[in-house]
């Protein structure tokens, strides 16, 4: 046993948590099954609630990488436990090291599977993560046809709070998203109009409810609770939603220029792999469960595996910071520990 | 034409393109706050003139945002101005001038 | 929860149907009974969860359980697998059981079904039958439809029906020994029973509102039920 | 629209749908409006050499009773077992059903006493009590729209004629209307699901038309059971179709093609009653647009008569589809009886044109 520690997952939680272990003096290195670094975080724009570049936070993680070793392109096919700690088996190599420190995050939920939604059916029906990436590259958001879109509508819990395809759990930060996205979209075009259709919207955090009031008061967004129920097309590509407005008990029948789905989160492939190969606990929801959820939110259960970021469930860029850095200081505490008992 | 016995109906449908937003324009300009609304009911909770009749505050300025003013015509008449709804709303509307705004709409717009 | 909720609960159908609604209202979207009445599935849901037996004793007394067309749109989009269209079909088989159905307006036409497709189903096997279906209450069966009424026999022929034959095909005449075993089902299942106090309950409501009625179909009471728009149903909420 | 989209949807729900053998249980309200409609079922599955057989002691399923409240789910159970009881003493096991509200009956019936096996061994014990008959649960359940869509290329390559305009060579233009119980419960046991069944825009496509969606294409006909069995409730039922017909009216649509019993009879004497009520039309040259069933439908690709399908019983007339389609009809012989009689002519209405 030494002091190397293997983050798997190259997300914003594995490279905070690679950061801080390899800022311990640890021996790290973080394998990533993609060819960069970044995960969600490099293909998104602006966070919320600030609107800071997404790019921003990626470089800070980027700049504390100290000397961590990172290595790209790497598809896992095994791993096992010995007394030397574990072995990460790729096509290629073999990688060792005396803790594990999981981080292989989540997936957007694929929103094609909420048939009656008519994503990849209807042209003027995007994700959210699709409005980002048209952030991202600094274009003009236009309708499929090329035009400057009057009415834009979010659908919130896109896949979440949904037994219908299996996600029973809220994911969250789409509630945030919707409504910071919708202000984006005022900025751009001041003359459309902007709908939040909604459940409840869960402000959770700093900051939040301040948006949601900043959205409604100076950029006049409006919000409708009712779920989306379906949409079809007209003859021009505009979207006919229909929903209730629950807070006057009727239905509800809207055209839309441009629909954005707030699509929710689900463990990643790599998440549900890697859980696979090393026994990880598995919740209802398909994330993992930790040893505890108050207390030890970082262990696996198992002895020297640890847990950062949203392979756990949903949570924000902060919190996937954060988190990463109290799997840091567990592992750092592991490697100690088992440092003594070799002494 | 045949009586058949019964009627075409026009459709309980809240159809947002062919909504009348004259009122809503106009009471928002008149009452700029009522765009916070949260829709949580607090008004209506409240509501002197909601506990003896079915009048509810929070679905009226709801149905003017969604451009079926027609609805709340007569209803309208039931509050009391009592002002308490304005005490009770987390967002601070601005409650009792925005009935007046409405009621002002309905002056001007008939 | 009291005795009502509990004898909705001995219901299969109310057991599907109701898990955990969050009033999202997906099912009133899309719901063409709520296009047309003044009626919101999410409502209804949201009040049976309350398993409050003061609302549902309620319910059951009102036209607002009988909007439902059950087309089950509903089922479709529920994203906690509540199923209000299956609660409907609880709700109204209560309240037929137990004599509320007669309270109201909507209710009370469940008389003029069960001496139609009811008495059709005993009778001739089939739940809806040509010779019944007169074009004087069905007008918007159009001239096509009075042509075949007046021309049953001969239409039938034409287009290969073995109509009121033996044998197999359109319409045949079911044996006797069929109907006769269709009508044991139903004294064994209970369908003779609900027969009898739909008929039971009408007639005792019938005298009530002072309304003519007798075991046809051509008086009063069933004229009025079948045809009697007494209320708006369409608007408020 | 990007059809790559709903293909990849249909994809995951195949169903299985037995080949041959299947015991035919019959509509009621299709044996009213549409008798020809099963009785070309028959003659196609013999041209197609499969074997269908009916038991002249089926009777109906009770469905609509069910389904207007007046007979409890266990009457309708029992006499759906009673249904399964005469295909298991005929030796069959592959359940087709000729209606869709039937369809959707034995669905939900199976369905219940997959999750209540409690409420199956009451069924059995009433069924025995009533009628010592025993039974099997078919192996394979099918609505007969199931089945046709399984034969539509085998009916394509035995046809004479295609969903094509002859004079334009372009495809006709069709709408189609899914009976609610179809799928809308249970997505699974459609072919396509509940969204965007396939299971006539299958045949559409292979027959050579043009498949139209419209915003409303999901919307219920408006049948509601008791909300058309009982006049006072009527208004609910032809609004609904009248929201139907408005919102495909801008697409142009040729024909409308359904797999429910109530739905084609709805969707043709609604265009009359809409038509009598405030003189709106809602197809070509003031026009109605016909409406058939998937068995009429086929008939007309196999070169059958259009009068020996019962084209005739139907009030919005069809006459201009099958001028497009290039089948010849003789209409000297429409209303005519089975001896060449002629019966006499149904009056015309005021708005559609009638032939």
């Amino acid at each position: 046993m030494d002091n190397t520690v293997i983050v798997i997952g190259g997300g914003i939680s594995g490279l905070t948590a690679a950061g801080m272990l390899a800022q311990q003096g640890l021996d790290v290195t973080l394998l990533e099954k993609e060819n960069e670094t970044g995960g969600h975080l490099a293909r998104w724009d602006r966070l919320f609630p600030d609107r800071k570049k997404a790019s921003d936070v990626l470089d800070f993680a980027m700049k504390g990488l100290n000397n961590a070793k990172i290595v790209t392109g790497v598809t896992i096919t095994g791993i096992s436990r010995h007394q030397n700690g574990f072995t990460v088996t790729s096509p290629l190599s073999q990688y060792t090291a005396s803790a594990l420190l999981v981080a292989t995050g989540f997936e957007l939920f694929e929103a094609r599977k909420k048939e009656e939604y008519g994503y990849g059916i209807y042209n003027n029906v995007i994700t959210s993560a699709d409005l980002e990436e048209q952030f991202k590259s600094g274009r003009k958001v236009l309708t499929s046809e090329g035009k400057t879109p009057g009415r834009i509508g979010f659908i919130h819990c896109v896949g979440s709070r949904d037994e219908k395809v299996g996600n029973l759990y809220c994911s969250k930060v789409c509630c945030v998203t919707g409504v910071k996205q919708a202000i984006e979209l005022k900025e751009m075009f001041p003359a459309s109009e902007v709908f939040n259709f909604y459940m409840d919207l869960r402000m959770f955090d700093r900051h939040f409810e301040e948006l949601y009031y900043e959205a409604q008061q100076k950029w006049g967004v409006s919000f409708i609770r009712g779920r989306l129920s379906e949409c079809s097309e007209n003859p021009d590509g505009s979207i006919i939603l229909k929903t209730e407005d629950t807070l006057t008990g009727k239905p509800l029948k809207m055209t839309i220029d441009l629909l954005v789905l707030l699509s929710g989160f689900v463990p990643s492939g790599g998440t549900r792999g890697i859980s696979k190969m090393l026994g990880l606990q598995e919740g209802d929801d398909g994330f993992i469960n930790s040893a505890d959820q108050h207390s030890q939110n970082n262990l696996s259960g198992i002895e020297g595996v640890f847990l950062a970021g949203a392979l756990k469930g949903p949570i924000s860029v902060s919190e996937a910071v954060a988190d990463a850095r109290a799997a840091a200081a567990q592992v750092t505490c592991y490697i100690s520990s088992i440092a003594v008992t070799h002494d | 034409m045949i009586d058949f016995g019964y009627t075409l109906t026009r459709d309980r449908q809240l159809d947002f393109d062919r909504g009348d937003f004259r009122y809503l324009k106009l009471v928002k300009s008149l009452e700029p706050s009522m765009d916070l609304c949260i829709g949580c009911g607090s008004c209506t909770a409240t509501c002197s003139a909601g506990g003896f009749t079915d009048f509810n505050i929070r679905k009226l300025h709801t149905v003017i945002r969604r451009g079926d003013p027609e609805s709340i015509k007569a209803e309208l008449k039931k509050c009391m101005f009592c002002g308490k709804c304005q005490l009770v709303c987390p967002r601070g509307v601005n409650l009792r001038n925005l009935i007046l705004a409405m009621n002002r709409a309905i002056e001007i717009l008939g | 929860m009291g005795a009502l909720y509990e004898k909705l609960r001995q219901d299969v159908r109310f057991v599907e149907g109701l898990k955990a609604c969050l009033n999202c209202g997906t099912c009133t979207a899309i719901c063409p009974a709520a296009e047309f009445y003044n009626y919101q599935p999410r409502k209804l849901v949201d009040i049976l969860q309350t398993k409050d037996d003061e609302k549902i004793l309620e319910l059951l007394k009102s036209d607002t359980i009988w909007y439902c067309g059950e087309c089950m749109s509903c089922v479709t989009r529920c994203p906690r697998n509540n199923a209000p269209g299956l609660l409907i079909t609880a709700l109204r088989s209560l309240s037929q059981e137990s004599g509320y159905f007669t309270e109201s307006e909507k209710g009370r036409q469940q008389l003029a079904i069960k001496r139609t497709v009811g008495h059709w189903i005993l009778k001739y096997g089939y739940c809806l039958y040509p010779s019944q279906i007169t074009p004087e209450n069905h007008p918007e069966q159009g001239p096509i439809w009075e042509w075949e009424f007046q021309n049953i026999e001969k239409v039938m022929e034409r287009l290969g029906a073995n109509y009121q034959k033996a044998g197999p095909g359109v319409l045949r005449a079911i044996p006797q020994e069929d109907l006769d075993e269709i009508k044991k089902i139903f004294d064994e299942t209970g369908g003779t029973a609900r027969f009898e106090k739909i008929e039971e309950y009408s007639k005792q409501k019938a005298e009530e509102m002072g309304i003519q009625l007798d075991d046809g179909l051509k008086n009063d009471y069933i004229k009025h039920i079948y045809t009697a728009v007494n209320k708006d149903h369409t608007t408020g909420s | 629209m990007k059809p790559g989209g709903k293909r990849q949807i249909w994809d995951e729900y195949q169903k299985e749908i037995a080949d041959d053998n299947y015991f035919y249980v019959r509509s009621c309200v299709r044996q009213n409006f549409f008798p020809g409609a099963e009785k070309t079922f028959f003659r196609y599955m013999k041209q197609l050499g499969r074997n269908v057989v009916e038991n002249p002691s089926h009777t109906t399923c009770s469905g609509i009773g069910y389904h207007s409240d007046i007979v409890p789910f266990e009457t309708a159970m029992t006499m759906v077992a009673r249904q399964f009881a005469l295909m298991t003493e005929a030796g069959y096991e592959n359940f087709v059903t000729s209606c869709i509200t039937s369809f959707g009956l034995y669905s939900e019936v199976l369905e219940t006493w997959e999750h209540f096996p409690e409420v199956e061994e009451q069924t059995r014990i009433h069924l025995r009590n009533a009628t010592g008959r025993e039974f099997l649960k078919p192996k394979n359940l099918a609505h007969a729209s199931d089945v046709t869509f399984k034969l539509r290329k085998e009916i394509a390559d035995a046809g004479r004629y295609r969903l094509v305009n002859q004079d334009t060579g372009k495809p006709i233009r069709v709408v189609e209307h899914i009976g609610c119980h179809y799928s809308r419960m249970f997505p699974n046991k459609g072919v396509g699901g509940a969204e965007y069944p396939y299971v006539l825009v299958g045949m559409i496509e292979d027959w050579g038309g043009e498949v139209i969606d419209y915003p409303e294409r999901r919307h219920c006909c408006g049948f509601g059971f008791r909300q058309y069995l009982v006049k006072a409730n009527r208004g609910y039922s032809i609004s609904a179709s009248k929201k139907k017909f408005d919102s495909m009216k801008p697409y142009k649509p040729e024909l409308i093609l359904t797999n429910c019993p109530g739905c084609p009879m709805f969707l043709d004497r609604w265009q009359y009653a809409i038509s009598e009520m405030e003189g709106t039309t809602y197809g070509e040259n003031g026009q109605g647009i016909p409406v058939m069933t998937y068995e009429e439908l086929a008939g007309l690709i196999l070169g059958y008569d259009p009068w020996d399908l019962g084209l005739q019983v139907h009030q919005v007339p069809v006459e201009p589809l099958l001028d497009k389609m290039g089948i010849p009809y003789d209409p000297e012989k429409k209303f005519l009886d089975i001896d060449g009689n002629f019966i006499g002519k149904p009056k015309s209405p005021s708005f559609l044109k009638f032939y």
